[in-house]
């Protein structure tokens, strides 16, 4: 019963993160906001939900499943998030006018690693 | 969910027909590869749906019905995977046309059967 | 092209990928999974080194063309139905082993038809990716 | 007499072997074989001449029913005799006349064919058969029609005479077929005891197909102007093919199939009408010619009008009196053609307005000429003077149109004389003109062969009943189909008949004398130039090039999306009719059991693939893509499929890594089409999404029950030891099906590393 | 089970108007890498998917569909950033 | 040595993968493990995992923390219309020396949420971060070199 | 046995794994690739010699029984298709020796080539409507790639095309297959006949008939679906060309044959008359497009969308005699479509073009290659007693049986216009001397000679046997079409033999 009541919170949490992700990827105004509020919220609400997954199954090889997206998730999400503001940057997708600093963009010239 | 499927299938196929009758290369692969979405869409909506479970013999167990019928999925994924290689080589085979004629309009590759230039 | 992020998670990924396109070679007779699936999960390891170390250094990991790993592939496949024709059997029918093996379970043709597929997956999809980023990267 | 027939072919095979070894004298040699053929027939004559009927079969399909039956009758003899008899003088002529020539290899070899296949045609029983040599005798006339092949009026000529035959030809094989159902043999001896041929719903039309392609090769009306044409052949060729024997097959088939086909008013009044018609424009035509062989040519067609005329009026007469006429022409007209050869080989020119008194040069042609001419114009006592007083005999004694028909033989007859003198006397007699080369006698075997045909006209003419007698009289039965007595005479007294024969020739005179005046007030060339069918046939090739070219525009015009239009309203057109006619579409079951979160995925997908249909950068819209594929999955994913939905999301990215990797460095993406084009492919798009909506719900309300699914459920652990049937299915049940699957893909890979690593442009 | 009744009636409208949300990312763009990093909120979202239809149908089966898709489309993502980065130079 | 680790850590996720945690099965990951080391070995065999594990497990609670404390913060932002964002990037100095200390920082950074690691400069001395809520540049920039960068350092130092 | 109806499959895929191990052995893979193709003539003859004697003869793959398995069946027409597929497959192992250039072969030309044939095979014998998609796949794919192969514009533009409207053709044939499983819940052809007999929905059966049609229509380039044809078929080099020309719409035109008299026999009232309207329209509309051609390739190109015409008029007619016919066309076709490509190689070698306006004098110093030319393209003419008469013969003679004037009048004028296309050919190329400008001829050397003539000597020797002896062949098609239209034999043999 208490499994339950917590596997359903977690889902339900999880849920609403990823609404949430999906809502910031929406009205964020700049794409660097946009990245870099929804692609963790999305990644936490994911293991939440597998989380809460894993309690209701119960099952040791479901539990390491779940256990295992996760890391996979927290190992990637981070570095495709990390790429795609990276090309974003050198594509010169804008900053937000209300933006109060780039310290990038004075470096972006010297920053020609253009090495392969 | 049947009605809607179909409706599905009918709308790839009608993007993909539509896409084969555009002028820019690319959009005529697309075009194929929205065909290859409906075709397989089709089979397995043809292939009488179930709802949830595949096909696996459970362990010291028997299959019971309902289940997922397993050989639509069979072709499919066949299907699938000839499909993925039939469009590798025509997205490079396009690739290298265009780089060829150095432009993105079917229109300018028909020298090898316009009656004139032949 | 030069990250040093995607650089050291391609570093640890990879190992990883190459660990699930096994396990789900070997576990596809049972579980969701088989030769194609796993061979493309593979040779995803080896596309992802192409685009973070480059065309060389992922060949260089390969250690085998990918044209041996699809010669390899079709004669694995091939062969696999010869074991039936010997027991007089029509081509292509299944003969398993008895015994359990670690790792595998039991070992039959049908399964080294399967390990014949992943190989050859891993050799063209490697052999397609290698081709146009060599020809992109030049 | 397969022999007979096959040693040609036969021979003409080793021919160039021959002429390895022996050179020159090779074509000496060669020239022997139409006479030994001669001979080997003539052996026949006497058994032939007491009416037996000489049966050899040899199967060769007889599952078809076709069979190399021949048979030999007086008709066939006669003709096997006339094709060795004068191939025998065409041969030896053409060793001196081709001498020097580069390609008499290739003469012998062709014309060796062509007298085997004529052979075949004058002695097949069965249709098939005779057809078979039928258009090998078109296929050898192309060629030796075209033996001057740097010429370009031979190479059109060749063609001319090849598709006006062709024509002809795929007629009589219809005509042939429909006969053969008609008759359910193909043997024509067996046809002869067919009874109600002609009350047959299809015979009328055999008959048009026959006739259509006897008319073609006899060159009748409207079909007679490749013969003049096919004059560009070398003489010898003219001498043979063109007036003794290949033009005459046609009127051997209306002779062979007469006792089959004839008898009916149908058959008889279209001969009549076309023969006649032929008879009188070819003369006509003869009259404006100046060129010695088409002069000749057009006279021939006249006679081959005369022919086949005769054989419409169809009384015993008639038919006595075509048979001698035919022989006699046989021999004159090759004469007079080989002659006109000589003259051009000596002279170089055969405009007969520059050739005066060449008899002072050439005395023996100009005998064998004379001879000749004679004959043709049916002078007492040459044979041809038998054979138009037959005709004029059997026209007068028709019963109907007595007048009418014989204004027309007449004309015939008169136009003959007319080019007897023409060619046969004119050239010779008078003074002497310059010609382009300085004249001198001809070698002898170009005129010994002519004498020989010459004194053949006038010896039969002589004792006509002792050498032609039994002949003619077989060969009258044969046509007729019931049999023929009768006695040729040289001399039937002052009669009628031979009054009208010496009005003839007077009138052939005046022609001759006031020639010039002839083609300058030139009736002859009116009725040309109104009448030329020649144009027709320029016409009907233009235009079919033109029509050809038309629809090559129209349907294979280089636009791809326009070849999609079409394959696909196709799809729509069959499938559609087939939906709306005969599918009960009241099964459609259209209740919606469905949850909010499938709705959204389904309306979610839809949304992608309109958005990828509109986006503006390529990436965009394989971005839009990929959502469906992702939807894809997921459907696969709700209804059981979890291999699948690995499988389409592996592909789904390395789709999109190739599509990346391949187009980085696109020019640009442009939208070309304009709105009404897009509104038109909305539309096709728009039906076809429509049908396959329709037919997937048709489908799925039919139930189904599978026993392949059970089967593979209840076995798949059990016999192949796999708990995940898919796999199962891919790896045992239908292992082959993978295989070729993996193979597709290992060439796939192949294909995509040449087309990058190999590019040939501009190399050899 | 309180779980399901969450999921039936929450979780998955839930995920699934997200999933319309990311959509409408991916759809108005501006940018390509807009639309990248919509598709790969969109393997997040149809990881959580499965999850809950494995529980949903209580077959776990479907997990390791999740599994894949984290893996392969993390390639996805690095490839379209790949074309764009050399796009951008 | 660290080949090794790498070996049992990969014999260990076999042995998850495959929901089955006997003897057997992890000799049977370890095996697996091996044939893919000796595959990968070259560039990607020079393993650093988790030497201290006490002190690793101290980080993850501290890092969760951090995460679901910023989500929230952002949340509050996605939900709410008061735009309280003042964004920015900011070049952050490195004291991370290695590729994987570096890597791992700019990942953590990334995953909590209104930061996202951006670049590293080719010399890797400097990273770049773009955050939503800059107060202030300096103090930022503290935050992230005493907070996360410090933290992780101890772990994997 | 079983494995005698494998191997057309199962050696050339040895055979072009081999080759591809040999990838960097020039002359290995030359003389490789000749052995392979020697030893799948050898088995094809055993194939067929067997299947002659004893009758139509089945496997089931892995030992699963039918309906279940994979079915592998030969029956006389799926035969001798091997047959003759090995045959060309000899002869153009032979003519590839000394026309396709090191670059090519270097490239995967003969492991290719192999490739091809194995789908091919695999076409021909399959008794599975799956796995007959699968090997019009491995065919498709090993085409498109040597279509390609060479990467010239010509060829790239011509690909383009090809490639498309044949996947078209492929997705049209996937959805039919899905409907088919749909409806009858079996993918085995000999099961579908049983199992189609007993639907209810028969408009549905006719529905797919349609789809199938069209997918099969494509591929066997019928009109108005042949674009691809004309718009590729003349870029490759003569060896890839020859081979596509005799063999690739040949499977479509089998599985045309193959369905419409095993599947889909209920409505032939419709079905059977728009096949009648597409033979008559494809005849007209190929031999129409090659008169407006001058160029040696492209003429030959549309000829066989003409002939193609032909082969569904005797499918069409569904008379015993007229589907004999039929097969008396593919049989003749195939044998002089290859030569005549293979002839127009040699030219091209020679004179180093295609065009006819560019090519000429051939007749004056090459009579015996104008002999060669002669015999296989007056036999496409039709002129007896070459093969092509006897198919002509027998077609129309069916056709004029069931009183189909208006067809047989059709493919009779489509005769004579051949005629004309070919004395086109033989008029500019062999006796119009060549244009002034022209380049000096190139010479073959010895070894050229012999690689490209005995492959044409070989062909042209076919062709009069078939011509002269036509007898047996006119018996076996007789034979075929009777195994066709009585399919209780056929299925009996898959099903296992209750009746
Ligand atoms: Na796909
Ligand atoms: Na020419």
């Amino acid at each position: 019963m208490i499994a339950d009541i917590i596997s359903a919170a977690l889902i339900a949490i999880g849920a609403i993160l990823v609404l949430l992700s999906a809502i910031g990827l929406l009205k964020l105004p700049d794409i660097y906001m946009r990245m870099s509020a929804t692609t963790k919220s999305a990644t936490l609400g994911v293991g939440s939900i597998l989380l809460g997954t894993a309690i209701v199954f119960w099952d040791i090889g479901i539990m390491s499943r779940g256990l295992i997206i996760i890391s996979f998730l927290f190992l990637t999400a981070p570095v495709a998030a990390h790429m795609i503001g990276r090309a974003a940057y050198i594509n010169k997708v804008p900053l937000w006018e209300n933006s109060i600093v780039d310290e990038l963009n004075k470096n972006v010239e010297d920053n020609e690693h253009v090495k392969q | 969910m049947i009605i809607m499927l179909a409706i599905l299938v009918g709308v790839l196929y009608a993007a993909g027909i539509y896409m084969l009758l555009r002028r820019s290369i690319v959009k005529i692969l697309l075009g194929l590869l929205f065909l290859g979405h409906a075709a397989n869409l089709l089979i397995f909506t043809v292939g009488k749906l179930t709802k949830g479970k595949p096909a696996f013999v459970p362990e010291g167990g028997e299959l019971v019905e309902p289940f997922a019928d397993p050989l639509p999925q069979a072709l499919i994924l066949t299907a699938i995977v000839i499909g993925f290689g039939v469009q590798a080589f025509a997205i490079v085979l396009f690739k290298r046309a265009y780089q060829t004629v150095n432009s993105d309009d079917i229109d300018k590759l028909n020298s090898t059967d316009s009656l004139e230039r032949g | 092209m030069y990250s040093v992020i995607l650089k050291t998670a391609t570093k640890y990924l990879t190992p990883l990928m190459l660990l699930f396109a096994f396990f789900l070679l070997l576990r596809g007779h049972n579980e969701p999974g088989g030769g194609f699936v796993g061979g493309l999960v593979a040779a995803a390891a080896y596309a992802l080194m192409v685009i973070s170390y480059g065309v060389k250094t992922a060949r260089k990991e390969l250690k085998y063309a990918p044209l041996s790993f699809i010669i390899l592939g079709l004669s694995i496949a091939l062969i696999s139905g010869i074991p039936a024709l010997l027991v007089s059997e029509t081509y292509f029918t299944g003969l398993w082993t008895e015994m359990k093996f670690p790792v595998i379970g039991k070992l039959g043709t049908p399964l080294i038809f399967d390990i014949g597929v992943f190989f050859l997956v891993i050799g063209i999809t490697t052999k397609i990716i290698f081709t146009l980023a060599e020809e992109d990267q030049e | 007499m397969l022999i007979a027939v096959l040693s040609g072919i036969i021979i003409a095979a080793l021919t160039p072997l021959i002429f390895r070894v022996m050179k020159e004298k090779a074509s000496l040699l060669l020239s022997l074989v139409p006479v030994f053929l001669f001979a080997w027939y003539l052996s026949y004559y006497n058994r032939v001449a007491n009416g037996e009927i000489i049966k050899e079969v040899s199967e060769w399909i007889p599952a078809m029913g076709i069979n190399l039956t021949f048979s030999m009758d007086g008709l066939s003899l006669l003709f096997a005799l006339i094709i060795t008899g004068i191939g025998s003088v065409v041969f030896f002529y053409a060793a001196a006349y081709l001498k020097h020539d580069k390609y008499i290899t290739r003469f012998y070899v062709y014309i060796l064919f062509f007298m085997a296949s004529m052979l075949g045609v004058v002695t097949s029983d069965n249709i098939f058969g005779l057809f078979v040599f039928w258009e090998l005798t078109s296929l050898s006339s192309y060629l030796l029609i075209g033996y001057y092949f740097d010429k370009e009026s031979s190479r059109k000529s060749a063609l001319q005479a090849l598709l006006v035959t062709g024509t002809g030809g795929l007629a009589l094989l219809a005509g042939l077929i429909l006969l053969y159902i008609i008759t359910g043999t193909t043997e024509i001896s067996e046809m002869l005891a067919v009874t109600g041929i002609s009350s047959h719903e299809l015979y009328t039309g055999a008959v048009i197909l026959v006739l259509i392609g006897a008319f073609t090769k006899s060159a009748q009306f409207p079909f007679h102007f490749w013969l003049p044409n096919a004059m560009a052949a070398p003489s010898p060729v003219s001498a043979y093919l063109h007036s003794a024997t290949m033009v005459k097959a046609g009127v051997f088939l209306l002779a062979r199939l007469n006792p089959v086909l004839g008898g009916t008013e149908f058959w008889q009044n279209t001969l009549l009408i076309f023969g006649g018609t032929t008879m009188v424009i070819a003369a006509f035509l003869a009259l404006k010619q100046t060129d010695l062989k088409k002069l000749l040519a057009y006279s021939t067609v006249s006679v081959l009008g005369t022919l086949t005329f005769m054989i419409g009026l169809g009384t015993e007469t008639a038919l006595k009196g075509m048979v001698i006429y035919l022989l006699a022409h046989s021999l004159f007209k090759a004469s007079l053609f080989l002659i006109a050869g000589s003259i051009d080989h000596e002279t170089g020119t055969r405009n007969v307005s520059q050739l005066s008194g060449l008899k002072s040069f050439m005395p023996f042609t100009a005998f064998v000429a004379i001879f000749a001419a004679l004959s043709k114009m049916g002078f007492f006592p040459f044979y041809g003077f038998i054979g138009k007083e037959t005709l004029y005999d059997a026209v007068l004694k028709s019963g109907s149109n007595e007048i009418l028909l014989f204004s027309a033989v007449f004309i015939g007859g008169a136009v003959s004389g007319f080019v007897a003198i023409t060619a046969g006397i004119k050239p010779f007699i008078g003074r002497t003109i310059e010609t382009p080369k300085s004249p001198h006698e001809a070698p002898l075997l170009m005129y010994a062969g002519p004498i020989v045909l010459a004194s053949a006209g006038f010896i039969f003419g002589l004792l006509p009943e002792s050498f032609t007698g039994n002949i003619v009289e077989k060969t009258a039965s044969a046509i007729a189909g019931t049999n023929i007595e009768y006695t040729i005479k040289l001399w039937h007294g002052f009669n009628l008949v031979f009054l009208l024969s010496v009005v003839t020739l007077v009138v052939a005179y005046l022609l001759y004398r006031f020639r010039t005046k002839f083609t300058n007030i030139s009736i002859a060339s009116g009725v040309g130039d109104f009448i030329k069918p020649s144009m027709l046939y320029d016409k009907s090739l233009s235009m079919m090039i033109s029509l050809a070219r038309g629809q090559t525009r129209l349907l294979q015009n280089g636009y791809m999306r326009y070849y999609i239009v079409l394959i696909v309203s196709t799809a729509l057109g069959l499938t559609g009719y087939v939906l709306f006619t005969s599918v009960d579409m009241s099964v459609i079951d259209i209740s919606f059991d469905i949850t909010f979160s499938e709705v959204v995925i389904l309306l979610v997908m839809i949304a992608a693939s309109i958005t990828a249909i509109k986006a503006k950068r390529r990436l965009s819209a394989i971005a839009s893509l990929g959502v469906v594929g992702y939807g894809v999955a997921i459907i696969f994913i709700m209804y059981g499929a979890p291999d699948l939905a690995l499988t389409q999301f592996s592909i789904e990215t390395l789709t999109v890594i190739l599509f990346v990797l391949a187009i980085y460095r696109l020019p640009k993406y442009l939208p070309f089409s304009n709105t009404t084009l897009r509104f038109r492919d909305f539309i096709i798009a728009a039906a076809s999404g429509v049908m396959m909506t329709m037919i997937v719900l048709l489908v799925t309300s039919e139930e189904m029950v599978s026993q392949l699914k059970s089967f593979f459920a209840e076995n798949s652990l059990p016999l192949a030891k796999g708990k995940n049937v898919v796999n199962v299915i891919l790896v045992d049940f239908r292992a082959l099906d993978t295989m070729g699957e993996i193979t597709v893909l290992a060439i796939a890979a192949i294909g995509v590393y040449a087309l990058i690593k190999l590019r040939m442009e501009g190399r050899k | 089970m309180i779980t399901d009744m969450v999921i039936t009636y929450f979780a998955m409208p839930v995920l699934a108007i997200s999933f319309a949300l990311i959509f409408i990312r991916i759809a108005r763009g501006p940018g390509l890498e807009d639309r990248v990093v919509g598709l790969d909120v969109l393997t997040s979202v149809g990881i959580a998917f499965f999850a809950v239809y494995s529980v949903f149908t209580k077959n776990s089966t479907f997990l390791d569909v999740g599994i894949i898709l984290g893996l392969v489309s993390f390639l996805g993502t690095v490839a379209f950033s790949y074309y764009l980065e050399r796009r951008g130079r | 040595m660290k080949t090794l680790l790498a070996n049992i850590v990969l014999g260990f996720t076999w042995m998850l993968l495959n929901s089955d945690l006997s003897y057997q099965n992890f000799l049977e990951g370890f095996f697996v493990g091996y044939l893919i080391l000796w595959v990968a070995k070259g560039t990607f065999s020079s393993n650093r995992y988790f030497t201290k594990i006490p002190k690793l497990i101290g980080f993850v609670f501290f890092f969760l923390y951090e995460l679901i404390l910023a989500n929230f913060k952002v949340a509050y932002d996605i939900i709410t219309p008061t735009n309280l964002m003042r964004p920015g990037v900011v070049a952050i100095p490195l004291d991370a020396k290695t590729d994987l200390e570096i890597t791992l920082l700019a990942n953590l950074i990334t995953l909590t949420p209104g930061t996202l690691s951006m670049d590293v400069s080719p010399d890797k001395k400097v990273i770049y971060v773009h955050s939503m809520y800059i107060e202030n540049v300096e103090e930022f920039r503290k935050e992230i070199k005493t907070g996360l960068e410090r933290k992780l350092l101890e772990v994997m130092r | 046995m079983d494995l005698l109806l494998l191997l057309p499959v199962l050696l050339p895929f040895a055979g072009g794994i081999v080759l591809l191990i040999l990838k960097n052995h020039q002359k290995s893979q030359l003389y490789g690739n000749a052995v392979v193709s020697l030893f799948s003539l050898i088995v094809a003859v055993g194939l067929f010699s067997a299947i002659y004697d004893k009758g139509i003869y089945s496997v089931q793959l892995g030992g699963w029984e039918a309906p279940f398995g994979i079915t592998f069946v030969a029956d006389l027409l799926g035969s001798v298709m091997v047959l003759i597929t090995a045959i060309i497959g000899f002869t153009t192992s032979i003519y590839s020796l000394a026309s396709v250039d090191d670059e090519r072969v270097k490239y995967g030309y003969y492991p290719l080539i192999q490739f091809l044939l194995m789908g091919i095979n695999g076409a021909f014998l399959t008794g599975d409507i799956f796995n007959l998609y699968v090997w019009f796949e491995v065919m498709l794919i090993s085409s498109f790639v040597l279509l390609s192969l060479g990467g010239t514009r010509e060829q790239l533009e011509g690909a383009i095309k090809y490639v498309t409207l044949n996947l078209l053709s492929s997705a049209f044939f996937l959805a039919a297959i899905g409907i088919i499983y749909g409806l009858a819940g079996t993918l085995n052809m000999a099961d579908l006949a049983v199992k189609f007999s007993a639907i209810e929905n028969e408009g549905m059966v006719t529905v797919v008939a349609m789809l199938l049609f069209i997918a099969f229509g494509i591929k066997s380039a019928v009109f108005p679906l042949f674009f691809w044809l004309p718009a590729s078929y003349h870029t490759p080099p003569a060896a890839v060309s020859a081979i596509f020309a005799g063999l690739l719409t040949k499977v479509g035109v089998y599985a045309l044959f193959r369905v419409f008299t095993l599947l889909f026999t209920s409505n032939t009232e419709y079905t059977h008359t728009i096949l009648l309207f597409v033979a008559g329209f494809t005849m007209l509309s190929g031999v129409l497009g090659a008169a407006a051609q001058n160029d040696f390739r492209r003429i030959l190109s549309f000829h066989i969308i003409s002939q193609i015409g032909y082969m569904i008029m005797g499918l069409a007619l569904y008379s015993p005699l007229a589907i004999a016919g039929g097969i008396f066309y593919i049989i003749h076709h195939i044998i002089v479509k290859t030569n005549l490509f293979f002839i127009s190689g040699y030219v091209n070698k020679i004179k180093g073009s295609y065009e006819l306006k560019k090519v000429g004098g051939l007749y004056k110093v090459y009579p015996w290659l104008g002999f060669l030319f002669l015999i296989p393209a007056m036999s496409l003419a039709g002129i007896p007693p070459l093969s092509g008469f006897w198919a002509k013969f027998t077609v129309a003679k069916a056709g004029l049986e069931l009183e189909s004037f208006m067809i047989v009048g059709v493919s009779l004028l489509v005769g004579l216009l051949t005629l004309f296309s070919m004395t086109k050919i033989w008029n500019e190329a062999f006796w119009t001397d060549s244009p002034k400008d022209a380049p000096e001829d190139v010479k073959p050397g010895v070894f050229t000679k012999i690689s490209m003539l005995t492959p044409v000597i070989i062909l042209v020797v076919i062709t009069i046997t078939i011509g002269l002896y036509a007898e047996p062949f006119f018996n076996f098609s007789v034979r075929a079409a009777d195994q066709l239209l009585n399919s209780g034999e056929y299925i009996n043999t898959v099903l296992g033999g209750g009746s």
